[in-house]
């Protein structure tokens, strides 16, 4: 199937709802000031959009608009994906007190705008599709960093994630560019069928690849180009760090996975894939991998604040998932996609109860965690131990399930795998040193008399203990789950 | 070998005071509130007395027996079953056990009622009583254990026993440490038991006919005849580790420290546990075992040695003693090197006489200076006592039978087993001249500080304050009704073990089923009587002399202390210093070295773990930095030289975020040089 | 008895949950619990009744399919080797909650988590899976962090932290490990009994690689000790034990009497079940440096530790590591005697070691410290609890009558025949178990009573209540030790027979 | 078509991304830093013009060039608005100033 313009809009339709509702929304906005109905239509339209999605499902996978956007079941995956992370950050936001203060109808627009963004990133098959993408979430991202109002850190985050984040996308066109130049084709698979012919410059298409990296490494926060990443989590709103965390990160792997898996390697008659020559881009990643888990967690153990706290485990989850990518085999990518759902889940909910924690403390220090079970907030401390626990990947908690199909997937392939997955073992005792001190700060610390009692809002609750039932969920009933992953991981190339 | 006679009674002799014990020990403290220390004495004594009798009655029954078929064993229930390795809780009486359990149940017997007398005043009767049935309950299971590991088991419970009396007056942390000590130099000896036991049934397992079984052990014992360890004998080594359990038990040396602390216990204690059973727990094992220690001449050569050694050394310690059951307890460590001569030399059957001799007149000694302490209240030092028997005519007197029987004067007891042990040393295959010397030597010891023990106690004046003079008495009969039939014991039990040229000794035939044809001598008559003579006049030298010293007071002791210089005095009062250079060497050293390992574990094991943590959390804080400071420091040089090359003399710009930029491109350059410089 | 094992573990897990659900009254919830851990008890005896011991196969056999495209099944069953530890644990759990009615704090929390611990160790000893395994052996960690760190001494949070990072790093290398056999074997499976009839399929060709190739090791070699690493921990062998002082010291009493009880045989547990019957190969060029060496070390490193402590407490922690190091160096024997006496000392260790704790339970809850040179003449003023701690004291030295004294001597008994210097070591820590043991009695119970502590009260009901079924226990084994080696013998055979044909020599 | 002028728009092209880094790198100016990263997207786009006119032989590079102008557009109207913001809070639009957050 490859489909003309207006024949792709058949298969547009998540995309086509999305959009109105975005435009909805801002025309709304013009006519009504009020609280909350923006929320509740931003809700309306990506539930639409999400059952619209697995609509897609029956349809028959191919290439839209010219080849620019595939549609193949890891597409929609992620469609479903991102848009289960906006809603769940929708409903974050409608908790939060710092969204309170803000322009609504703004902030679900520019929201829906990024996961419209990701959507293409995950479907892109095409270089200025990705470029595009890229930039429609980079734009929107920078934006709702430096949403709040009168705050210096979110403008402070957003000056630097817009100069970071320029400066990469910067790059990474200026080594798509060499691509281009070399193959003489945006399509991915053009550039895969050119690469493997003979008299390809290997140093300069190393050197392009590598510029191609900064761009995916900034959106998926991976070594060395994290950097901008703790001071934009600490500095954006919580909920949107959140989704921020998740949602972009996640989406930038998406669009990595289609760049390299369908773009730079093989599919083998067998299964497996087979980078292409001369680019050792699985050994970089490998490096890269490594690099970001240690450091991530290295950085984290002495964090101060929470939120980033997160924001360098986040780092290290990176690291963890790009594994995945680095062992270029199947149950690598399935066990990627797996460990994005959890992640999801319980960064969602850590997330959940930051904010909740902050509503009433204004702050993240991790003091203000001090003997939070015994100040009246038992429920969320109980929640919060179970999904840093479950990051740390303790089983019987889904986290443990991620780690495990990622560890399993790099054991399978073995040999000097070994110490990647050695590595990536001892990083999770790490992770648990800092993981752990939160708990320990929660339960064993004794509140100060001048702690505040932390209660929690009613709606709260009906986010919390899904994400957290979830979380035990697919500790010990994955099998479904596994089954999606698998099923998703149908790329549709041509 | 003939199947042994099964028979169901001998449990009892081991179960009875054991319930003794269970009775007295849960419910010890109501019923002598209820029912008073009476009550508590006829549980005690009356399941003692009806072992003893069970015990006659096992003994008759084997006498009604042909030799041969003298095995009567009680089969319990297989205790363990792992393997090869099949052991039965089974009793076995045969003649060694027949006599050792007469001797227990008997003499222990009469102890146990010496003892409601002796007690009476202390407010921990029961305790008391279910100690000392427990010990007797785990001495018979030793004697009568018909295992290996049978015996080990009575092995360690009389150790315990003994641990729990020595330390009976815990409030006074002495006694609890003497008691500890007794323990631990026990469990070396233990130590090397076991390895004896192992060896043993692994060389036999690995002739196909694993066993810890007395009997079988010692039907297949020629079957390891040619193995080896370590370039030696398995025999040898094995009988050589037994035999480092022996000394730890039968305060032999280097582990015969322990018995002369054991003093602390009460008296009738030190009698029936540290004089007349389970210090003879040895003596008792390597008869038991004896076939395996004729396999090894060397460890007979060694266990006479060692037995010399101890009977003269003890001696020496005896000489300078004022303390009357510090001199008894020497006294008791020399006899049983005496014993140890005897089992060196191929004796054993002289060893067991020797052992059950001196059950009856070391016991009757240890009771009746318990009678004096008894009288004096609790005065132990000889140099306040004098003149006693004036008071104490019946303790007197049957101190004074058991002092000639130790001594060695015919017709009393310890003249025939010692006599028997002397004689086979000169004589004997194994035995040689040496050896019988310097036991002869001790001999004449042995005879000098008991009379000297027996003057300075019971003759002349009493040294003793007003107060302790007026309050002299005599024992009640309880307490020397049990004197009496000892001193009759010490006077006649040596008669069935004649020396050859009076007809030959019944005992050692008793004995044969179990000890056969070791020992024999076939010297002349002549060479007999003269040897009996010459230790006959031994001993009455050393006779002599205490009496000299100690009743004419003619000879002062001083000379002696004197003696070159004062040095083998002050050697034999200070007991060798072996007490100093134990405590200084092993229990320091194990001490030392357990702080030495526990600061290891608590600095440097803990402390490398604490240290990776430090490291990762230091690294963390360098990471944590490394945002801030490294970076930004690399790339403020970076910023530098890209001034510098832009000829641009500014003061340094870069921010943080200029700085995050860099990040970007050192990366990648690095990327591209790696690639470039490695892997094209 | 269909599904009993599975009934076992989640019975308390089902009690853990209802808890949450009760008012807050702390006398319901202490009942409460205790009636939960009543059925588990009973179902005990009744395997201890019903179980076979004729044969080595698994018994209570439960099969169901959990994660079918992965091939993880939710398997669970008992042989010889596990049956024992179930029952200790079924026991211990029953015990302790009695031992933990004096826990004021958060009562709800305690006993949910306690219930959720018991849970995870009855898993981690019915689990055939190996992936199940692994997941209960993690579950248990949750609890034990928080029981510890909330309900503990004053350096708790110290304490848990490090035993849960000590634990986490062990069981993370054996998840690998475990990934690796899951691997190797076609079609895939994380079913032990799978694996373990396809143990020939472990490569034992050496690894090319360096130091892998100097040292001769192939990947059995490294998933061995992988494995061993993650069990050593539990152990606790040197060098990992260092977690276990501090994680004694701090836990409150029940939850000491489980650690020593019940997770530290895991350790021991673990490598039985898995690196014996999957790995011979390498268990038999392993065993000598790696369980023989270690154990004797452990056995005198432990014993002089020991005798250095001033906290009683303390000193009971690294006894433990001592008797621990008897279970390895049985294990390396190979031999029936050996092998049998390591498992009977694990289950005796469980008990003797239990009662010690409760003992020292029982004298720092009436004085608030546990210092050795503290106290002095406890005998004088309470008698009946100083004639327990003898029992206890005297079964831990190893005294005939007694339990201890039957697997010590089996296991040094075994090890002779295979190395006789190490059982000469192992065999002197005997004499240093005594020594540390019998000069805390002394410290403690003898000499002049301590004028402090003239009123201090006497043990009480529920505390002998606590002591009493172990103390029968401990009497029994070592009068009657078939009634546990019984169970033993058929499978530890089998195991056994599993390795020996790969020893040299 | 000769090989040597393309190579000299790539030439020009690198120069540009130089350029556009070394300002990014060294200028603390808020404004010059997005003009920094306007001289990198532009870099690209002369080479996608250059590469689509001498060896793709179709017009995507040039398509592609026409987005990214469009996209710096964008992205300098987000960025300037940003700029506003941080100036507005800090005073300044100095990069330095805004360094409330690190380590």
């Amino acid at each position: 199937m490859d489909l003309k313009n207006v024949a792709s809009l058949t298969f547009f339709c998540p995309e086509i709802i999305l959009s109105v509702t975005i435009l909805l929304i801002i025309a709304l906005d013009l006519i009504a000031q009020s609280r909350r109905w923006p929320a509740a239509l931003a809700l309306i339209g990506c539930l639409c959009s999400l059952i619209v999605s697995f609509d897609l499902y029956s349809a028959q996978p191919g290439l839209l608009f010219h080849r620019m956007i595939v549609l193949d079941n890891f597409s929609i995956f992620f469609k479903v994906f991102s848009l289960s992370a906006t809603i769940l950050c929708i409903l974050m936001s409608i908790g939060s007190n710092e969204i309170d203060k803000v322009h609504e109808g703004e902030y679900y627009a520019l929201l829906l705008t990024c996961t419209l963004g990701m959507f293409f990133m995950a479907s892109s098959s095409n270089l200025l599709m990705a470029y595009l993408s890229l930039e429609m979430v980079s734009l929107g991202s920078y934006v709702l960093t430096g949403f709040l109002p009168h705050s210096r850190r979110s403008s402070e985050a957003a000056l630097k994630y817009l100069i970071y984040g320029g400066v990469a996308s910067g790059t990474m066109i200026y080594g798509m560019s060499w691509i281009f130049g070399m193959t003489g084709s945006m399509d991915y698979a053009a550039i895969q069928l050119a690469l493997s012919q003979e008299g390809i410059n290997k140093a300069a298409l190393f050197i392009a690849f590598i510029f191609i990296l900064a761009g995916f490494g900034y959106k998926i926060v991976f070594f060395p180009f994290h950097m901008w990443s703790p001071d934009v989590y600490q500095g954006a709103p919580t909920p949107f760090t959140a989704y921020l965390s998740v949602a972009s990160n996640t989406a930038g792997l998406a669009i990595m996975i289609r760049f390299f898996f369908p773009g730079m390697s093989k599919l083998l008659a067998s299964g497996d894939w087979t980078a292409t020559a001369g680019v050792e881009w699985p050994q970089v990643l490998l490096a890269l991998s490594m690099l970001t888990m240690t450091i991530g967690n290295l950085c984290a153990l002495n964090q101060r604040n929470v939120k980033r706290m997160l924001a360098y485990s986040g780092i290290a989850h990176a690291g963890y998932m790009m594994m995945g990518l680095a062992i270029l085999n199947n149950e690598g990518l399935a066990a990627i996609l797996f460990y994005a759902v959890v992640y999801m889940i319980m960064n969602l909910g850590a997330f959940l109860v930051v904010g909740m924690v902050s509503n009433v403390t204004g702050d993240e220090d991790i003091d203000d965690y001090r003997g939070l079970a015994w100040r009246g907030a038992t429920v969320p401390a109980i929640c919060l131990a179970i999904f840093l626990f479950s990051l740390t990947g303790m089983p019987p908690f889904a986290g443990f399930m991620g780690k495990f199909f990622l560890f399993s997937a790099v054991v399978k392939q073995g040999g000097a795998f070994a110490v990647l997955a050695i590595v990536a073992a001892l990083n999770s005792v790490v992770s648990l040193y800092y993981y752990a001190k939160i708990v320990k700060t929660m339960f064993l610390d004794s509140p100060l008399p001048e702690d505040k009692q932390v209660t929690m809002a009613a709606n709260n609750f009906t986010l919390l203990l899904p994400l957290t039932f979830l979380t035990i969920l697919f500790g010990v009933y994955f099998g479904p789950l596994v089954q999606y992953t698998n099923y998703s991981l149908r790329f549709f190339i041509k | 070998m003939e199947n042994p006679i099964q028979t169901d009674f001998i449990r009892w002799i081991v179960f009875l005071p054991l319930l003794g014990a269970i009775v007295n020990g849960l419910l010890g403290a109501k019923i002598q509130k209820s029912l008073g220390k009476g009550a508590i004495g006829v549980i005690a004594c009356a399941p003692v007395i009806v072992a003893f009798i069970l015990a006659v009655n096992g003994f008759l029954t084997l006498k009604g027996l042909p030799p041969e078929k003298r095995f009567l064993i009680d089969n319990l229930y297989r205790w363990i079953d792992l393997g090869s390795l099949k052991v039965d809780m089974a009793f076995l009486i045969d003649p060694l056990s027949s006599v050792m359990i007469l001797v227990v149940t008997g003499i222990g017997g009469l102890i146990h009622i010496y003892a409601t007398g002796y007690m009476h005043d202390d407010k921990a009767f029961w305790r008391f009583f279910a100690y000392l049935n427990l010990f007797t309950a785990a001495m018979l299971t030793l004697v009568l254990g018909d295992s290996l590991l049978l015996l080990f088991v009575g092995w360690e419970g009389v150790g315990l026993c003994s641990y729990a009396l020595i330390g009976f007056w815990y409030h006074d942390h002495a006694n609890a440490r003497a008691g500890n000590k007794a323990f631990i130099v026990n469990r070396v000896g233990d130590f090397g038991f076991v390895l004896g036991m192992f060896l043993l049934f692994w060389s036999l397992d690995a002739q196909g006919h694993a066993s810890l079984t007395f009997r079988e052990m010692v039907k297949w014992a020629p079957s390891i005849q040619n193995m080896s360890l370590w370039g030696w004998p398995v025999v040898t080594v094995a009988t050589m580790f037994l035999f480092v359990g022996a000394t730890g038990k039968s305060a032999q040396i280097p582990l015969f420290v322990w018995l002369p602390d054991a003093m602390a216990g009460p008296t009738p204690v030190s009698a029936l546990i540290h004089a007349a059973t389970m210090v003879t727990a040895g003596v008792y094992m390597t008869a038991r075992m004896n076939v395996f220690f004729s396999m090894a001449p060397a460890t007979l050569h060694l266990i006479a040695w060692v037995g010399v050694a101890t009977a003269v050394v003890a001696a020496t310690i005896a000489l300078t003693q004022n303390d009357i059951k510090k001199v008894l307890a020497y006294s008791t460590v020399s006899q049983l090197g005496y014993m140890f001569i005897g089992v060196g030399v191929g004796g054993y059957a002289a060893a067991v006489f020797h052992l059950m001799t001196h059950a009856f007149f070391k016991a009757c000694l240890f009771l009746g200076s318990g009678s004096v302490i008894h009288a004096m209240h609790h005065e132990q030092d000889m140099r306040k006592m004098g003149g006693l028997k004036q008071w104490m005519p019946i303790t007197f007197a049957t101190f004074f039978i058991s002092v000639l029987a130790i001594a060695g004067f015919p017709p009393f007891a310890g003249f025939f087993s010692k006599d028997e042990i002397l004689w086979l040393a000169f004589t004997s295959d194994h035995g040689n001249k040496a050896v019988w010397f310097f036991a002869l030597c001790g001999a004449g010891m042995t005879a000098f500080y008991m009379f000297r023990q027996l003057f300075m106690t019971f003759y002349g004046k009493c040294r003793a304050d007003h107060h302790t003079q007026e309050h002299l008495h005599e024992s009640p009969a309880v307490m020397t009704m049990p004197l009496v039939v000892l001193a009759i014991g010490a006077v006649f039990v040596g008669l069935i073990g004649l020396p050859g040229v009076l007809g030959g000794s019944q005992f050692a035939h008793w004995l044969e089923p179990v000890i056969a044809g070791h020992g024999e001598s076939h010297a002349s008559h002549a060479l007999e009587w003269g040897l009996m003579a010459v230790s006959v006049s031994v001993a009455s030298f050393g006779v002599f002399v205490a009496y000299l010293m100690y009743r004419k007071e003619s000879l002062s002791p001083d000379t002696f202390v004197n003696l070159a210089g004062g040095v083998p005095y002050r050697l034999f009062n200070a007991k060798w210093y072996l007490d100093e250079i134990y405590q200084a060497v092993l229990v320091e050293g194990t001490l030392k070295l357990a702080r030495f390992w526990s600061a290891f574990d608590a600095y440097i094991v803990d402390g490398i773990v604490n240290g990776v943590a430090a490291v990762v959390r230091f690294v963390s804080w360098l990471n944590g930095l490394f945002d801030t400071y490294i970076i930004d420091g690399l790339v403020n040089a970076l910023a530098n030289v890209t001034y510098w090359a832009g000829n641009r003399f500014r003061r340094l710009q870069t921010g943080n975020i200029n700085g995050y930029l860099y990040g970007i491109i050192i990366a990648m350059a690095a990327a591209v040089y790696v690639k470039i410089r490695y892997w094209t | 008895m269909q599904n009993i094992l599975t009934y076992m573990t989640f019975i308390p897990l089902a009690g853990a949950a209802m808890i949450l659900m009760l008012p807050n009254n702390a006398k319901l919830v202490r009942w409460f619990s205790a009636i939960v851990t009543v059925p588990p008890l009973l179902m005990a005896v009744w395997l201890f009744n019903n179980f076979d011991r004729t044969t080595a196969k698994f018994q209570f056999v439960e099969d169901y399919h959990w994660i079918p495209a992965y091939n993880i099944s939710y398997t669970m069953g008992v042989d010889g080797l596990s049956i024992s530890m179930v029952l200790l644990t079924a026991l211990l759990s029953f015990i302790c909650i009695f031992a933990s009615f004096g826990i004021e704090k958060a009562v709800k929390g305690y006993f949910a988590l306690f219930l959720m611990l018991d849970a995870g160790m009855m898993g981690v000893f019915c689990a055939l899976d190996f992936f199940l395994f692994y997941v209960f052996w993690e579950v248990m960690l949750l609890p034990m962090y928080f029981l510890i760190g909330i309900w503990g001494g004053p350096r708790r949070e110290y304490a848990a932290i490090k035993f849960f990072l000590y634990t986490l790093f062990g069981s993370v290398l054996m998840l690998l490990a475990i990934l690796a056999l899951y691997f190797t074997v076609e079609p895939h499976t994380f079913d032990m009994r799978v694996m373990m009839a396809h143990a020939s399929k472990y490569s034992t060709a050496v690894l090319p690689m360096w130091p892998f190739n100097s040292w001769g090791w192939s990947f059995q070699h490294v998933i061995w000790l992988a494995l061993f690493i993650g069990f050593a921990i539990k152990i606790p062998a040197f060098p990992f034990h260092t977690w276990l002082p501090d994680a004694h010291v701090e836990a409150p009493t029940a939850i000491s009497v489980i650690l020593a009880g019940v997770l530290l045989k895991m350790g021991t547990y673990g490598i039985l079940r898995t690196n014996f019957p999957m790995l011979p190969v390498a268990t038999a060029d392993m065993a000598y440096w790696f369980l023989g060496a270690l154990g004797a070390w452990n056995i005198i490193y432990g014993a002089l530790c020991a005798m250095a402590q001033k906290d009683l407490k303390k000193l009971v922690a690294y006894s433990s590591v001592s008797h621990m190091g008897y279970v390895m160096l049985g294990m390396a024997s190979f031999t029936t005697q050996g092998l049998n006496g390591a498992v009977l000392q694990m289950f005796n260790h469980g008990t003797i070691t239990g009662m010690m704790f409760l003992l020292v339970g029982v004298v720092y809850d009436r004085a608030h410290h546990r210092d050795i040179e503290g106290f002095g003449g406890l005998a004088a003023i309470m008698p009946v609890y100083t004639g327990i701690t003898a029992l206890a004291f005297f079964a831990s030295m190893g005294l005939p009558g007694l339990s201890g004294f039957i697997s010590e001597i089996l296991v040094l008994l075994g090890t002779w025949q295979k190395y006789p210097v190490l059982t000469i070591l192992g065999a002197s820590g005997v004499i240093l178990t005594a020594g540390y043991l019998l000069w805390t009695i002394q410290r403690v119970y003898l000499g002049p009573p301590n004028e402090k502590y003239l009123n201090m009260a006497e043990i009480n009901g529920r505390e002998i209540f606590t002591l009493v079924p172990l103390g029968i226990i401990v009497i029994i084994v070592g009068i009657y030790p078939g009634v546990v080696l019984d169970m033993l013998r058929t499978t530890l055979d089998s195991i056994n027979a599993i390795v020996i044909p790969h020893l040299h020599g | 078509m000769s090989p040597n002028e393309l190579s000299s728009y790539l030439t020009i092209g690198a120069i540009l991304f130089g350029l556009g880094l070394f300002t990014v790198l060294t200028r603390r100016n808020a404004i010059s830093v997005l003009m920094g990263v306007e001289l990198i997207l532009n870099s690209a786009n002369i080479n996608y013009v250059a590469f689509s006119h001498f060896s793709s032989g179709n017009s995507a590079g040039q398509i592609y060039a026409i987005f990214v102008i469009m996209l710096a557009a964008a992205e300098a109207a987000v960025g300037l608005a940003i700029v506003l913001a941080i100036f507005k809070l800090f005073h300044t639009i100095d990069v330095e100033a805004a360094e409330t957050m690190k380590d």
